[in-house]
């Protein structure tokens, strides 16, 4: 175990670098970003706002790391985050006084239970028929989407049931509720994955299937399973989006996120190839993620150069990661070598 | 043009299916033929893309309909396609969205409303709220934030430039910032709760629609002010949301902009078929509503 | 190019596809009116062109191992540099197209020289690349310019008709010359059955002495190519730029050159395939469009079922394949570790 | 030979990687027109001379001289460039291409501009030819078995006209009609005045094939040496630094038998197998193994004995017959389900079925005791590590720490981790499919060795080897094999070399 950390702790040293060089132009360029004063009894500020916002992608990230550990991608998460926030609406209903048609716990349990079911049939796809991860996803992906509208009859479903605002908008203790989900989801995924050896036969599984299944391990379940929790976590990521606006928007919900969730995963550390993956990392890639949108936000970049900011930032943060280009700055040029 | 009373098969290329606005649009119009059995519509989803547009019409051409309904996704480049349609001798309706100006020879009229006009319409009513609350002396600065839509779609620029025009008369008016949310709901917040942070005075809010309006009015509560009193909330479209929000005091105001296109194309094409002869351009009847009127028009609204 | 086409395992994907395609022609010919006219046929090409010329640099892309999500963006600013280039800056036609062609180049490069030198996976630097190169759509203009010259008129007006009457554009004739010449690199080349060994397995590649890197790259520039000359097709399709053109288009490239028989892990695949894949995707929305009563949303729920039935229907094809022999290790799990 | 230039020299060579050093201070020579030897334990430093050499590493000190003048070729193709050919350890090829693509990629014969893919298959299949290999070059590589494929890369730098060629253990998967077959090729391209270079760890090879010898130990220069001069005893103790008797088992084998044979005698069986068989891969077949058995398998190339291994391991599924686990019946349908009923398997291919290069060198030892406890009952990092160290002091892996890689280790230290893989499990049969292919007489010895020890502690072994002297040396029985059917079970008098061969002819 504390190899393992310090293990991972080396490989989460250059994304923090890179979230302390974002915060940094922060503390210069943009005026109050670091402001935090306390209102309606809970803490304000840019800081909450990137915590709060970066929720619904940290819990993505999460997933993704296991799914991109074992080499398989999902690109449906953002569709699926769109059906459970649809069939958590579509249950709560939109009732202006905020009288709930099924009881809020209720509608929350079968909205992940259809994510986790989206997330078994991608499971099944990979696991069992054998198709490449991104296309098995993407058939979700497409589809998703098209069943996130149907769930919602095409209509944004406006809520007003009070108690569920709690999980997008809430705060407790004075900062906001989701980051408690997210550090729960982490601190489980973790004790699973870390004290168990769930994680190591994932890391298994991603460097070499068949030599897995050689020892032992059973490869299609870890696939299934990883999947299936990729949909548990989206379908999660899909009950604080809807809390947040209080609202389903079947079309843009979730537009996108598996994108910036991938990201996240990637500059976490955690390699496109499989093998060793570091869930910290992934949480923050994801700040990394929201930090950037919130200081193009708030620093008032025209959105017309935003998307040109924001490859630059991937670019560098990317370039920092790599082995080569640090070696090179350091000036060790010509240092060229193949690892076979 | 054939003769009355035959059974004409309509082709209807929509942009896609991007917002509730125009899934309202959509439903309108699927239904007001739906309803008279001498049509039959065949429909088509763009998914946002030019190219699945063009696709689309030269399928109705091979199709062979009778008449093409037609909403662009943008202004230009449908010029070519078009005119296979003309040299086929099927008519083309535009709805909602015009071709740019050389193309307008090909295509009969076009029905919908004007997104400039729009954004004027709410310019123009700012000023005369201000006015009546007394809070616009024209000297003292107004401090406007402006939430934009997609950036380069057409309502996101036609709105713009229209509140714009509207402000030519208002010097002391100024937007502090301008962002895009991409007309959801989620962006609109995350979007207006940057710019509550960035600057200490903001006194009028203008989204592009409404979904962007109502995720600002959760960030301004946040903030701990009061939507519709502290900060003057600007919408467009008049979705129920909206329309809920005016009643509740949070959003002051939403320029309509009604998607309900069925009946009144359903008219033009019989009109078509009957051999009359179509007025170049038949304009949508829109309003606009505020605390006044809100609160009579909600039980009616339809999406 | 191989003299003939036999039954065995290298083309049998193709094989499915091009089935498969007439199976769904033959469908929609039967259920519509109107369907199977020669036009109608055309029109299939003709809509597609950009798309087939995008498809054959995505199939260079993924045979190599790679991917590449840069190619819709890439194809929009290629659309609006065109047309600013001709509308704003009114250069001359014969100057526009070599500058568009080479900024896709450029773009290219850039990319394949980060992800072979800095070692880091093209997932992350072409994405970075589909922000870039929408981000400089919009610093042209966030407006659609539409383009009046006369030159480009004419490319999208011109008919090339053929016997009978029916008509392909010249943008067909484009797109068929970038698919003989994809078909001729990745079948005769040297340069293009080096592709075909790194998608095999880099490591080997690079062990037998073939110039890795620099094919890496080239294919990254060779992809920026074909968007960008997809982007010139895309305004004699359009007649003009517009910064959100292409959303997403690069799935619907890497979905056709998947359905082509391209496996996503490198190495096996064809051009002819993508082909292939291009006229089943424009077969599915034509017969969407005839259909013409599916809700919006619904189409969506097809479309992700047909590629389902797709992806199902060849992962049978290969799995009765694979039977005759043992099973052995599949290549795939020995990709190389970077 | 000291008054000419060599055509390679290697002065002082250095390379470290974390924590090895792989070379310290290696001399070589290579001279035109000799077959060179390098010999020296796994991990010895050969294949890393060899990739420094060619340029897929780039040493840390010392010169390299091509024919007297400094070369510093950085990729592989630059030595290539500069006339040197080679086929590494790995077998390195591309399955997803042809045959005779394999051979000629990079180099095509064209015509017009254009790859001319009917001289390239002509001219793969007549190189195929002096290698007395006819198979169909146009069909993709990865249809062929590893022997074939091995024989492809050799085929791919004998098309040439190179100066020098290497050849990193070329013969471990060949058989020996095939050794054969590529010692007379090689011969030829030595008179003809090619250097070769030649890495193997079979002894009889090495004096049959080279003209000197160059021994590395611990990636420190031994000494180079005229074959004819040096005596196989001589050359054994050097690469050792070991005396042989230590191994007094292996080495008396007639002594071993009796004792094994009266062993197996009073004990129970623990595996046997009844009319097992799937169709295409392996006829029908019954086997029994005793307590302290151990189980030779025999046979050429392909005969079916990987199929073997491979069915009752539950890696294929067998589709007639059932097998039994101390006598009861066991339904063996996965990996899993035959490790929970007590086997456990080596596989020969431990590059892609075996290791796991990414992972530490400990998790790669402890991953199928773990499997097999399943994923909850979680070894905790002092086991772990406990485990691992006695795993790697016990069979002389050789690394700094249990932490490193995988694949940092040599081929032979991978095959030992294998073992030790399966031995953490403590199975009552273990299947080891050539777990000496590839592994240097030091480390063979010890494997076999070990094999002996745990049988006589009542373990099963099933022991495949394309060495008939290994079977024979540590089998108490033999099953023949032929065209994926068993033919026949050796035992006593009739195991010897000549009886398996005349078994194996028998029924042509
Ligand atoms: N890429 C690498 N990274 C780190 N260590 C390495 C690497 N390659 C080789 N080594 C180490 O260098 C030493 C020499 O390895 P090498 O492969 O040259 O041995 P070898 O003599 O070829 O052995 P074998 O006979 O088993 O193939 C070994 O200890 C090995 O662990
Ligand atoms: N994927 C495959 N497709 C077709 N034939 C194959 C495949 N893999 C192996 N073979 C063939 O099956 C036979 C079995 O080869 P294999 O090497 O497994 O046999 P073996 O008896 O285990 O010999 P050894 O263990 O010495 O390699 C060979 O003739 C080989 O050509
Ligand atoms: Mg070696
Ligand atoms: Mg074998």
């Amino acid at each position: 175990m504390a190899i393992l950390k310090s293990l991972s702790r080396a490989k989460i040293f250059w994304p923090i670098v890179a979230l302390a060089v974002l915060m940094c132009f922060n503390l210069f360029f943009t005026p109050n970003f670091f402001r935090v004063e306390i209102k309606e009894g809970h803490l304000y500020g840019n800081v909450i706002d990137i915590i709060k916002n970066a929720s619904p992608i940290m819990l993505l990230a999460v997933g993704l790391t296991l799914v991109i550990a074992t080499k398989g991608i999902d690109i449906s998460v953002g569709s699926i985050v769109a059906i459970s926030a649809g069939v958590v609406a579509m249950l709560i209903g939109g009732d202006l006084q905020g009288v709930p048609k099924y009881p809020i716990p209720y509608a929350m349990g079968a909205a992940v239970l259809v994510s986790v079911l989206a997330g078994m049939w991608n499971g099944m796809l990979v696991s069992r028929i054998g198709m490449q991860p991104i296309i098995a996803t993407l058939i979700l992906s497409v589809a998703g989407r098209g069943i996130a509208m149907v769930t919602t009859n095409a209509m944004i479903v406006w809520l007003y049931a009070k108690p569920f605002a709690l999980l997008g908008q809430g705060y407790f203790l004075g900062l906001p509720f989701s980051i408690y989900i997210v550090a729960a989801l982490v601190l489980l995924t973790a004790l699973v994955t870390r004290r168990t050896a769930l994680g190591l036969f994932i890391e298994a599984v991603g460097i070499n299937p068949t030599a897995a299944r050689f020892a032992g391990i059973n490869a299609k379940n870890i696939l299934f399973g990883v999947y299936a929790f990729s949909g548990l976590c989206a379908g999660i990521s899909g009950l604080v989006v809807c809390s947040t606006v209080m609202s389903a928007d079947g079309n843009n919900a979730g537009l996108g996120y598996e994108l910036s969730a991938i990201l996240a995963v990637v500059l976490g550390g955690t390699s496109l190839n499989g093998g060793k993956f570091y869930l910290l990392g992934s949480l923050v890639g994801a700040l990394i993620v929201q930090t950037l949108t919130t200081t193009i936000y708030a620093f008032g970049v025209p959105p017309e150069i935003a998307k040109v900011v924001i490859a630059m930032v991937v670019l560098v943060v990317s370039l920092l990661q790599s082995f080569k280009f640090r070696a090179m700055v350091a000036g060790f040029f010509g240092k060229r070598e193949f690892s076979v | 043009a054939k003769p009355a009373g035959k059974n004409w098969v309509v082709g209807f290329s929509q942009i896609g299916s991007e917002s509730e606005w125009r899934t309202a649009d959509t439903i309108s119009v699927q239904n007001a033929f739906n309803e008279d059995p001498s049509f039959t519509l065949i429909y088509s989803d763009a998914q946002q893309k030019q190219e699945n547009q063009i696709k689309a019409v030269r399928s109705f051409i091979a199709r062979k309909v009778n008449v093409i309904l037609f909403t662009a996704l943008v202004e230009t480049g449908y010029g070519p396609v078009l005119q296979e349609a003309k040299q086929a001798g099927i008519p083309v309706v535009m709805i909602d969205r015009d071709v740019q100006e050389a193309d307008r020879g090909l295509r009969l009229t076009i029905m919908g409303s004007d997104f400039v006009k729009e954004g004027e319409k709410a310019a123009a009513w700012l000023g005369d709220y201000l006015k009546k609350i007394g809070k616009d002396d024209g000297k003292k600065a107004i401090n406007i934030v402006e939430l934009q839509g997609t950036t380069g779609s057409a309502p996101a620029i036609d709105r713009k430039t229209g509140f714009a025009n509207g402000m030519k008369d208002h010097p002391n008016w100024k937007i502090t910032r301008s962002q895009t949310g991409n007309f959801t709901t989620a962006e609109g917040k995350a979007v207006m709760e940057a710019f509550l942070k960035a600057d200490k005075k903001i006194d009028v809010l203008y989204a592009h629609n409404d979904g962007m309006a109502l995720g600002a009015i959760q960030a301004i509560k946040e903030a701990g002010l009061k939507p519709g009193k502290d900060i003057i909330v600007i919408g467009v479209d008049g979705v129920k949301g909206a329309f809920q929000a005016i009643v509740a005091g949070e959003q002051n105001v939403t320029v309509e902009c009604s998607p309900l296109l069925g009946p009144q194309a359903v008219q033009a094409i019989r009109d078509l078929r009957d051999g009359k002869k179509l007025p170049g351009r038949i304009w949508t009847i829109e309003s606009i509503f505020d605390a006044s009127n809100a609160a009579a028009a909600l039980p009616t609204r339809q999406y | 190019m191989k003299p003939k086409i036999s039954l065995n395992s290298r083309n049998l994907p193709t094989l499915v596809t091009l089935g498969l395609f007439v199976l769904m022609f033959g469908v929609g010919s039967i259920s519509f009116s109107g369907f199977l006219a020669p036009q109608n046929f055309l029109n299939l090409f003709i809509d597609n062109s950009y798309l087939l010329i995008l498809g054959v640099g995505m199939t260079f892309v993924i045979i190599s191992g790679g991917i590449d999500l840069s190619v819709g963006s890439m194809l929009a600013f290629s659309t609006m540099l065109s047309s600013s280039l001709l509308e704003k800056s009114h250069w001359n036609p014969m100057l526009v197209i070599p500058v568009v062609l080479l900024s896709g180049v450029a773009l290219g490069l850039l990319m394949g020289y980060i992800i072979q030198i800095f070692e880091l996976p093209p997932f992350i630097i072409t994405l970075a690349g589909l922000y870039l190169a929408r981000g400089l759509c919009y610093v042209i203009s966030i407006d659609t310019i539409g383009i009046t010259n006369q030159f480009w008129q004419d490319a999208a007006h011109a008919q090339v008709v053929l016997i009978g009457g029916a008509f392909i554009s010249p943008s067909v004739v484009i797109a068929l010359v970038v698919v003989m010449a994809g078909m001729f690199v990745s079948r005769s080349t040297k340069f293009g059955r080096t592709v075909y060994a790194i998608g095999g397995n880099e490591q080997s590649a690079i062990l037998m002495g073939l110039p890795v890197a620099r094919t890496k790259i080239l294919i990254y520039v060779f992809s920026g190519f074909c968007s960008a000359l997809a982007g010139i097709v895309f305004t004699f399709y359009t007649l003009s730029g517009y910064a959100l053109n292409g959303a997403n288009m690069e799935m619907d490239a890497i979905a056709t050159v998947v359905i082509g028989g391209t496996l996503l892990t490198g190495g096996v695949g064809s051009v002819l395939g993508t082909v292939f894949g291009v006229m089943v995707y424009g077969t599915i929305q034509v017969l969407i469009v005839f259909q013409g009563t599916l809700n919006s949303w619904w189409t969506r729920i097809a479309i992700g079922f047909l590629v389902f039935l797709f992806c199902l229907m060849q992962r049978l094809f290969e799995s009765r394949k694979g039977a005759r022999g043992r099973k052995r290790v599949p290549p795939a799990s020995a990709a190389a570790a970077s | 030979m000291s008054g000419m230039t060599p055509i390679v020299e290697m002065k002082k060579i250095n390379k470290f990687f974390p924590g090895v050093k792989a070379l310290s201070g290696v001399d070589f020579r290579l001279f035109e027109g000799e077959v060179h030897a390098l010999m020296g334990q796994n991990g010895a430093g050969k294949s890393t001379l060899v990739k420094v050499m060619t340029g897929v590493y780039k040493q840390d000190a010392g010169e390299m001289l091509l024919e007297g003048r400094p070369m510093r070729p950085d990729t592989p193709l630059a030595a290539q460039k500069l006339g040197i050919n080679t086929v590494y350890q790995e077998v390195n090829l591309c399955l997803n291409l042809s045959v005779a693509e394999n051979i000629f990629i990079g180099k095509e014969p064209k015509k017009l501009g254009r790859i001319d893919w009917k001289l390239m298959n002509q001219r793969a299949a007549e190189v195929l030819k002096r290698l007395n290999i006819s198979v169909d070059v146009t069909r993709i590589l990865s249809s062929y078995s590893v022997a074939v494929q091995q024989m492809v890369a050799i085929a791919r730098v004998l098309d040439t006209s190179a100066k020098v060629l290497i050849l990193d253990e070329p013969t471990s998967s060949l058989d020996e009609t095939e050794v054969a077959q590529l010692f007379k090729v090689i011969r030829k391209l030595r008179d003809e005045g090619m250097a070769i270079l030649f890495i193997t760890h079979f002894l009889d090879q090495t004096y049959q094939i080279s003209d000197r010898i160059t021994i590395l130990k611990n990636g420190e220069f031994i000494g180079e040496y005229e074959t004819g001069k040096l005596p196989k005893l001589e050359l054994i103790a050097k690469m050792l630094g070991k005396e042989l008797s230590e191994f007094a088992y292996t080495t008396n084998p007639d002594e071993r038998k009796k004792a094994a044979a009266e062993a197996a005698s009073d004990s129970g069986t623990v595996l046997s197998a009844k009319a097992l068989g799937l169709q295409g891969s392996i006829a029908p077949f019954d086997l029994s193994l005793m307590e302290g058995d151990v189980l030779g398998l025999a046979g050429l190339l392909g005969s079916g004995r990987t199929e073997m291994a491979r069915l009752l391991f539950g890696i294929d599924y067998a589709d007639q017959g059932e097998i039994f686990v101390k006598g009861k019946r066991v339904a063996i349908s996965s990996p899993k389900s035959a490790m929970m009923a007590g086997l456990g398997f080596c596989s020969e291919d431990r590059k892609n079925e075996g290791i796991f290069a990414e992972l530490s060198i400990r998790e790669n030892i402890i991953l199928a005791l773990q499997a097999k406890k399943g994923v909850f009952r979680y070894l905790a990092a002092k086991k772990q590590l406990e485990i691992a160290d006695e795993m790697i002091r016990a069979l002389g892996i050789k690394t700094p720490n249990s932490r490193n890689e995988a694949r940092q280790l040599s081929g032979g230290n991978q095959q030992k981790v294998l073992l030790a893989r399966w031995l953490t499990t403590e199975p009552i049969i273990l299947i080891l499919d050539e777990p000496t292919r590839g592994i240097d007489v030091g480390a063979k010895l010890e494997i076999m060795e070990l094999i002996l020890n745990l049988s006589r502690k009542g373990l099963g072994v099933i022991f495949i080897s394309s060495e008939f002297e290994e079977v024979l040396r540590c089998s108490t029985r033999i099953a023949v094999l032929r065209d994926k059917v068993k033919i026949a079970e050796l035992a006593g008098e009739n195991m010897t070399e000549s009886g398996i061969m005349r078994t194996i002819a028998g029924g042509k």
